[in-house]
């Protein structure tokens, strides 16, 4: 043992143990901050969100730079990028329930929630593509095209992301494997659809209502 | 003398109820399955004691033999020991490609390696070691060590750990293939557009950039995320936020700092090959973008990356410091302060890096301000540690060397770094050898030199062995003078007019001398690394070995064996102390009541670290690993057609679900 | 021993970063010599902070504390002194830090503070030269040249920079402290010399292959001979004396280089290289690559990319016999 | 099988570098590469002109430096003075896949080399025979005849129409052939 000679104690065995506490009965898991997935996906959403804060940032950044904006395209049109606008908010009200029948562990609602948040999530997407044909630019037209797309794009990345994610857990509510934790898993779902919500407002203004008050 | 500590008195282990929270699982009102009592067959580690505890629970936590069993493992140290692992190889290459340089640049006019050799090298050079050592390393022993520290006996998702660590090795691999192949990026490692842009840089080379860049952020943020959870969720019970080991915080604030600046970088990254590939305008003045905005980006990122290279260093120094001056550390609270105000700071930073690119004046002039400012805090921590030292009783073993080299080695480069920080000086010394000579003070004084120093220290902890204490010191006092013979005087080439990136010289410029110390003081330096890798190599094999607990140090990990079994612990410690094994030397308090035929943890709350509930943690899973290879698939195919994206979307898909598709355990059976 | 080395070699660098063709500290121009001056301010401040710290973290070696103590027990007067200690030296760095900060802002408003002068230059950036227009109001005054300027002693001269391809970085650290080149954007930067003499300058930013080989000249001369220089550059090439310059000229007009070089006052009407009505005149050829001999213009013609591999320059098919009156003529384009 | 993995790498070594390589210093400096293409598809006798190709040509299209070169040269040239873009000015369209005069990279290098009638100067000896071949390289990927790999993306420039390595691949009608709709009619 060569650290021996200069060191003071130095231990060569396991400490004995000494028992001060009882975990037998502690819950399983749990909801919200109390579960570690949980800190997990506000992370993940903060990472994503630091993305979408540089893109616009990158937006405004080249909005300064050129003093016109759009350029010399015409801004967007309002139509379907509006109506996606309502139906996500409106998004809300079934995300809410979908998160109040998973922490009731309530098998047979949180199933019908689930099912109804998938079909948003479709329609949303349908909507998506159809607003894609409507913004009057391509990305590779000028830097206002390239940074409108770009933005949209990380949307609707996030959107499909979700969405996948809630088809998944909504055919898993629908498998054996309907109870238990992945009650926890609804919430999270719900939480991490909140983060997608949130973070389209300020793109549907900065992308179609800022070009035109500019 | 009095004893003056903690809030909480040493020997006194809290009531139970200031350990647990003692709340139900559901809702108020809600039956739910989380507050059913356990099922009475399985086994838990308060019916079985000593070897055969520690023999079950090996089991349960351990990783199958076999190519599938290794790919599959969700062990945090064994994945941490390969990133540590990866990492170093990362560190040689970039090692032996600045030799090449070195050696180029040993004569004016050299003919040794062409300029576009030259041009990947240097570039491969700061690439690797940036982003494929630097960042890695610090997470790396963060995979390691911090559950351990925390007193857990997995990281917080393991399959995410998993899964970043094969993103990373690929993204590596991809880049050090395209460099064998000739195919090597050579626009700098910061690749400025639009040298790096699609006009100036024909071919894919900037491509395999700008992917790397990709590969390795989803790694680092997968990591950092699981890093700051398992430090919130998984801390051993009674391990308040004053009681959480400074190494712990450091690699914490490191992990929201990489967590906030590496989408910059991920986006100035996409930004570039958008334009390369698909021809999108973020980067072309004349259709409205701009050059300018892409360096915006990068630096943003790009400065808090020298926080992020350096804060897991000032992790792995405290610890060191303090064992090895025999003393807890002093100024515990404003280390933690400095840490964070350093994590702030550094996004406040990036413009020094373009004093010279024409910007207003009076804005630059901020971030001189705010650049200086940093000094502070690292002044603070700096201090600390002295002090630490000073009322302590070092003893001279080769980590507490390397970290003396750190101090010397440092200082001198962060005070280099207030110069940079005055716009007028910086405009005479920026893109020379004297910024070189600067960022490699900081850069190898701040992280490789601690980096040694927690390789001599935790090696024991890893392998059971203990490195030659001879080897080491050779190794370092190499080390040193090799480093200060290699970058002091390119401080002075640098003022003698030399600009960086240059692939060599005219005779009458006069830098030839100096330029020839820098070499044999580069081949020294590299010398001192054959010898450490020797050290390693011999060490793992033939070192004597080494207890639980060698260097008599005071934090959790030491509470493991050596190297740790696949559980870690055989009981959850409950901490009373910030150095625990110092406060408890006769017997370690301990949790009982978790499962020993299932992967259980104590999942404990923010703040007061009370234990709050045993959930259990992911199996093995070759998925983690099949997912890595579809993202490379992914990443890798959309430089060649942007369909990639879709197409490569699916087998991603496919193993994401396999991935997070519930198992067949117990939980799900009851 | 190794502290004392590394001090040794601390004072090793007044001595060696004082001289040098293109160094920092080697002063000839206003704002050089007060960076240069700043610089050793902030040397002295740093390196005294830095002796201190070192000095410190020595003693702090001393073992002081008794072998067989706890590590957790602390003395409650030491950490006082300690805390107090920190604190004060903490404050210490604050002011610091402050005075320099005023220090470097109050030098930045000087030295970055536009002064009137009456030249004004263009300089563009290639890949990898430089080419220089002398503005003048009077369209016919103006003029380009490369890689080489001259101006006036103790006269500011204003600078506009552009690039046509990547970003690069005008620099002659004699004078002063560097500006980037950036595509899409102009900047502007003032230099000026307070004794004549020939300043090097060199591309400080990493700008692709032939970087390191993308040099400038600034000659600095008296008021009169730079208008000398001035009315000289504006003129056409003066033609050709003699049968071998003749020759050279007839060689040059039906080979490629018509194609991307100037010769004012020939058919050679290229503009996507250097100038050359007067590069005889000039002290070096490929950018600060190679001094003007003859000798060194005949090896450039015949094998540009094994002196500047990957340069846009191409290797042409010239007879042997025509190299020496090629280069003849070019040397003698004064 | 234990050498699968070599040779799988050695395979991409082979394919890979070629389309990166940077050959700064053309052949021997005097020689002009020996071509022999027929400038037009008649020949008196029952059989076409004998043609020689020395395989030249692919290192240069398949090579992005070369193309990106070529493409510099292409403006520098002022060949767009007449073909623009490549969508044809004064002079033909180059981008589409009608060839009065063959579209190979070794007819295209003739056609810069020796001129056309109708106003395609002559170059030899007013460009270097391996600027031409990068030229002509650039050529080929304005129909994207070359590998999407190797073919030039946007330049920092105005916005004139999708990079050529975003255009479909082309087709080209080989050598020296007039496109039915050019012919006389018989």
């Amino acid at each position: 043992m060569t650290a021996g000679s200069s060191h003071p104690r130095p231990s060569e065995t396991p400490l004995s143990h000494r028992i001060v506490l009882n975990a037998r009965h502690m819950p399983s898991y749990s909801y919200g901050h109390r579960s570690p997935i949980w800190w997990g996906t506000l992370s993940f959403a903060a990472a994503e969100g630091m993305g979408f804060v540089m893109v616009v940032g990158a937006y405004f950044y080249l909005v300064f730079i050129n003093g016109n904006w759009p350029l010399s395209a015409p801004p967007p049109d309002l139509l379907w990028s509006s109506l996606f606008t309502v139906l996500m908010l409106a998004s809300i009200w079934p995300n809410q329930m979908a998160k109040r029948d998973g922490e009731r562990e309530d098998l047979s609602r949180s199933r019908r929630d689930l099912v109804i948040m998938s079909l948003i999530g479709l329609a949303l997407l349908g909507i998506r593509v159809l607003e894609l044909g409507t913004l009057h630019v391509r990305w590779d037209q000028n830097a206002y095209g390239s940074i409108l797309w770009l933005l949209l794009g990380l949307h609707t990345l996030h959107l499909a992301t979700d969405l996948g994610d809630t088809i998944v857990l909504t055919v898993l509510m629908f498998t054996r494997h309907g109870h238990g934790k992945r009650f926890s898993d609804v919430g999270d779902n719900a939480f991490y659809w909140y983060f997608v919500v949130a973070s389209w407002p300020p793109i549907y203004v900065i992308i179609y209502w800022f070009p035109r008050w500019w | 003398m009095t004893r003056t500590l903690t809030p909480h008195d040493v020997d006194a282990v809290p009531e139970p109820t200031r350990l647990a929270t003692g709340e139900r699982g559901g809702l108020p009102g809600v039956r739910s399955a989380a507050d059913a009592p356990p099922s009475p067959d399985e086994l838990r580690d308060d019916q079985v004691d000593g070897l055969e505890l520690s023999a079950r629970l090996a089991k349960t936590w351990g990783t199958d033999k076999g190519l599938i069993g290794a790919l599959s493992t969700v062990d945090h140290k064994i994945i941490g020991r390969r990133y540590i692992v990866t990492a170093i190889i990362f560190l040689f290459l970039g090692g032996l490609s600045a030799v090449a340089m070195r050696l180029q640049l040993a004569q004016p006019e050299n003919e040794l390696i062409g300029p576009d050799l030259y041009n990947q090298l240097f570039t491969m050079h700061g690439t690797t070691m940036m982003f494929l050592f630097g960042v890695p390393i610090g997470e790396a022993f963060a995979v390691y060590l911090v559950p351990l520290m925390v007193g857990t006996r997995n990281i917080a998702f393991p399959r995410l750990n998993a899964f970043s660590y094969y993103v990373y090795l690929f993204g590596g691999a991809m880049i050090w293939v395209a460099f064998m192949l000739n195919i090597g990026p050579d626009v700098g490692w910061f690749a400025y557009v639009p040298l790096s842009g699609p006009e100036f840089s024909p071919g894919k080379r900037a491509d395999f950039w700008a992917q790397m860049i990709t590969f390795t952020e989803v790694a680092g943020i997968a990591v950092a995320i699981s890093v700051i959870v398992t430090v919130f969720k998984l801390r051993a019970p009674g391990m308040t936020l004053d009681r959480i080991p400074l190494f712990v915080w450091a690699e914490l604030v490191n992990s929201f700092v990489i967590v906030f600046a590496l989408p910059a970088v991920v986006t100035a990254s996409a930004m570039l090959i958008l334009d390369r590939l698909v021809g999108t305008h973020f980067f072309n003045p004349a259709e409205g973008g701009d050059a300018l905005l892409y360096q915006h980006l990068f630096w943003f990122f790009g400065h808090p990356e020298v926080y992020i290279i350096f804060l897991p260093a000032t992790g792995w120094v405290s610890a060191i410091v303090v064992t090895f001056a025999r003393r807890q550390a002093f100024g515990y609270i404003a280390l933690v302060l400095s840490l964070i105000a350093t994590g702030f700071l550094s996004f406040g930073l990036w413009v020094h890096h373009m004093f010279t690119a024409g910007l207003p004046q009076l804005g630059a002039s901020f971030f001189t301000a705010s650049s200086m400012l940093i000094a502070i805090p690292n002044g603070i921590q700096i201090f600390c540690w002295i002090a630490t030292l000073w009322d302590g009783r070092p003893i001279f073993r080769t980590p507490l060397l390397f970290i003396i080299g750190f101090f010397f080695i440092f200082v001198a480069g962060g005070l280099s770094g207030i110069m940079l920080a005055s716009v007028p000086l910086d405009s005479q010394v920026h893109d020379t050898f004297f910024v070189v000579a600067h960022f490699h003070y900081v850069l190898i004084g701040g992280n490789v030199f601690p980096l040694l120093a927690a390789v001599y220290y935790w090696f024991p902890k890893f392998t059971g062995r203990m490195m030659s204490e001879r080897i080491g010191i050779w190794h370092f006092g190499l080390a040193f003078i090799g480093f200060n013979v290699a970058f002091f005087p390119m401080h002075i080439t640098g003022l003698m007019g030399m600009p960086r990136r240059v692939y060599t010289y005219l005779p009458e410029m006069g830098w030839g001398n100096l330029n020839l110390i820098s070499t044999i003081g580069a081949v020294i330096f590299f010398a001192s690394f054959v010898l450490f890798l020797y050290n390693l190599a011999s060490s793992a094999r033939r070192g004597p070995m080494a207890g639980p607990n060698p260097w008599d140090a005071g934090t959790l990990e030491w509470a493991a064996a050596s190297p740790p079994l696949p559980q870690n612990f055989d009981r959850i410690p409950v901490v009373t102390n910030r150095e625990p094994l110092w406060a408890n030397r006769d017997s370690l308090p301990v949790v009982t009541g978790l499962s020993v035929d299932n992967r259980e943890q104590i999942v404990s709350t923010i703040t007061h670290g009370r234990a709050d509930l045993r959930e259990s943690t992911p199996e093995p899973s070759i998925w983690p690993f099949i997912a890595a290879v579809a993202t490379a698939i992914l990443f890798i195919g959309s430089m060649f057609t942007p369909w990639a994206v879709v197409w490569g979307s699916l087998p991603l898909a496919v193993a994401l679900i396999g991935w997070f598709w519930p198992k067949m355990s117990t939980e799900d059976e009851r | 021993m190794r502290r004392i080395s590394s001090i040794l070699l601390l004072l090793c660098l007044p001595l060696a970063g004082c001289q040098g063709w293109q160094s920092a500290l080697d002063v000839h121009g206003p704002a050089a010599s007060s960076l240069a001056r700043m610089f050793w301010i902030f040397v002295a401040v740093l390196a005294t902070v830095w002796v201190l710290t070192m000095a410190a973290l020595l003693l702090s070696l001393r073992r002081r504390r008794a072998a067989d103590a706890d590590p957790l027990v602390t003395d409650p007067g030491t950490e006082r002194r300690m805390t107090i200690t920190i604190s004060a030296a903490i404050g210490l760095t604050l002011v610091i830090v402050v005075s320099l900060t005023g220090l470097s802002y109050a030098a930045q408003k000087v030295l970055f503070a536009h002064k009137d002068g009456t030249l004004t230059l263009l300089i563009t950036g290639h890949q990898w030269w430089w080419q220089v227009t002398y503005e003048d109001p009077q369209p016919n005054r103006v003029f380009t040249t490369a890689n080489e300027i001259h101006i006036p002693v103790g006269e500011p001269v204003l600078i506009k920079l552009e690039s046509s391809d990547v970003i690069h970085s005008f620099w002659i650290p004699n004078l002063t402290g560097k500006m980037d080149a950036i595509t899409g954007r102009q900047n502007q930067i003032q230099i000026q010399a307070d004794r004549p003499g020939i300043y090097r300058g060199q591309c400080a930013e990493f700008c692709g292959l032939q970087h390191a080989h993308m040099g400038l000249l600034v000659v600095a001369e008296s008021k009169e001979d730079f208008e000398r220089w001035r009315n000289h550059q504006i003129s056409s090439a003066i033609p050709p004396s003699d049968a071998e310059h003749q020759r050279g000229m007839e060689i040059f007009l039906s080979k490629p280089c018509i194609m991307c070089h100037q010769i004012r006052g020939t058919d050679a009407g290229g503009k996507t290289a250097p100038d050359l009505t007067h590069v005889g005149s000039r002290r070096y050829i490929a950018a600060g690559t190679l001094e003007t001999t003859r000798g060194n213009i005949a090896a450039w013609i015949v094998d540009p990319h094994g002196i500047k591999p990957g340069v846009d320059m191409p290797t042409i098919q010239l007879e042997p016999n025509e190299v020496q009156p090629l280069a003849s003529y070019l040397e003698g384009l004064k | 099988m234990k050498h699968l993995p070599l040779i799988l790498l050695s395979a991409i070594l082979l394919s890979a570098c070629e389309r990166e390589d940077r050959e700064y210093r053309s052949n021997p400096v005097t020689a002009e590469t020996e071509e022999k293409i027929a400038l037009v598809p008649l020949s008196a006798g029952p059989s076409g002109p004998t043609e020689h190709r020395s395989g030249l040509g692919k290192e240069y299209e398949e090579n992005a430096y070369h193309i990106a070169q070529g493409k510099k040269f292409y403006v520098w040239f002022n060949c767009n003075g007449c073909h623009a873009n490549g969508g044809g000015g004064s002079g033909p369209p180059l981008m589409d896949d009608r060839w009065f005069y063959g579209g190979q990279i070794e007819n295209i290098v003739q056609t810069i080399r020796e001129g056309r009638p109708n106003g395609m100067p002559s170059f030899r000896g007013k460009i270097p025979d391996d600027q031409i071949w990068q030229i002509a390289a650039y050529v080929r990927s304005m129909g994207r005849n070359v590998p999407k790999a190797a073919a030039p993306g946007r330049n920092d420039d105005m916005h004139s129409g999708p990079a050529e390595q975003r255009r479909p691949p082309g087709e080209v009608i080989d050598g020296g052939q007039v496109p039915p709709a050019a012919q006389m009619p018989q």
